[in-house]
């Protein structure tokens, strides 16, 4: 499939960034000409994946995370990565309501909303080296354009 | 034919553009009134609390009216 | 001078890029809270060294574009870099009016308008290993926040 555009962004581990980093995946993906529906959908698996970076992966302790971009006819891919703890049991993470962190109110729902709100999501990890968290989403009457 | 149109463009999702336009438009109206009110220009953060949308929003939308600048405009800035 | 934030952004050197490299520095530089002036600024001078690298750095061919933001108290510096052409004799370069491209339709007032909207411009470049442009703008009234 022919890849059209690509974009990487690199951004501290600070919550004022998780804004920033949705407006810049949706300004990406809106090259697509999606539709509300379906940038709200990015921008939210986007958030909960930066969100997690912050949160889990640095502890809110200063790191740096990239997401990457490529749009595709039809279909948008992004990474979002960190180079943070990690994830011990990768099956058990993306489990609805399952949280690491029960007692600062997260709600384990981060993985679900990401699963459901793209098409397609791989998660690698280790425990130490960091988190990777592919997604896909595929538009609809896709226009690639301007 | 006239009916399958209406049909079809009244189920055609709403397009990001257009929503963007509005949200720029009402960030500059909402910039005049603030202009008015303290005589001074807003900063995007007074704009994006008086229309309770995030500043980036605003940004992203304010992009989609950008008017072509003028290339001469600067040197009598 | 304490630094507060900062982000690099890749882009391919094509021109639909330069919207989105538009609204990307407009939504970082966001974060010192501008007013809608001083974001126009800053966009349209990133957009004149975007363009550049596009049309002179790269020759529409395709190449990556880096940009580089830091945010001080009151202040942002932008990079914006290529790894292009270069460019012969920079000083007539940053007159007014001078264009290598006179037959496109240049204008050649790209660094003029990026020096008249900023308040500090650097170039450095050298044929055949690309161009770096660094600019810098004060941000009046300026409150880092979120
Ligand atoms: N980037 C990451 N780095 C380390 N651990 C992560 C990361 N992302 C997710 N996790 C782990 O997976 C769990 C589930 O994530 P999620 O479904 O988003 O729920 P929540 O964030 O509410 O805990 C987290 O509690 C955490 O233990
Ligand atoms: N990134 C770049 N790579 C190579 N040459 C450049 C670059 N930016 C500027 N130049 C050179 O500097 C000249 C002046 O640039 P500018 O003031 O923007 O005018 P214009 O783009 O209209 O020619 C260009 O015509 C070009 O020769
Ligand atoms: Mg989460
Ligand atoms: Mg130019």
């Amino acid at each position: 499939m022919e890849l059209l555009n690509e974009m990487q962004l690199d951004f501290l581990s600070k919550s004022e960034n998780e804004a920033f980093s949705r407006i810049v995946i949706a300004a990406f993906a809106s090259q697509l000409d999606p539709t509300l529906d379906e940038l709200a959908d990015i921008k939210t698996a986007v958030s909960e994946a930066v969100t997690n970076s912050i949160i889990h992966g640095y502890e809110d302790k200063p790191g740096i995370i990239r997401i990457q971009a490529k749009l595709y006819d039809g279909r948008i891919e992004i990474v979002v990565q960190d180079w943070g703890k990690g994830i011990e049991d990768i099956e058990k993470a993306r489990q609805p309501l399952w949280t690491s962190k029960p007692e600062q109110d997260r709600s384990g729902m981060g993985f679900t909303i990401m699963e459901n709100f793209m098409d397609e999501l791989e998660v690698e990890s280790s425990p130490g080296s960091g988190t990777l968290v592919r997604m896909t989403k595929n538009i609809k009457d896709s226009k690639y354009s301007r | 034919i006239g009916e399958i149109r209406r049909y079809l463009r009244d189920n055609n999702p709403i397009r990001v553009s257009r929503s963007l336009r509005d949200v720029a438009y009402k960030a500059l109206q909402v910039r005049d009134v603030l202009v008015n009110k303290n005589s001074r220009e807003p900063s995007i953060n007074e704009i994006a609390s008086e229309m309770n949308v995030p500043r980036e929003e605003i940004v992203f939308a304010l992009d989609a009216i950008q008017e072509p600048i003028s290339l001469f405009e600067p040197i009598y800035h």
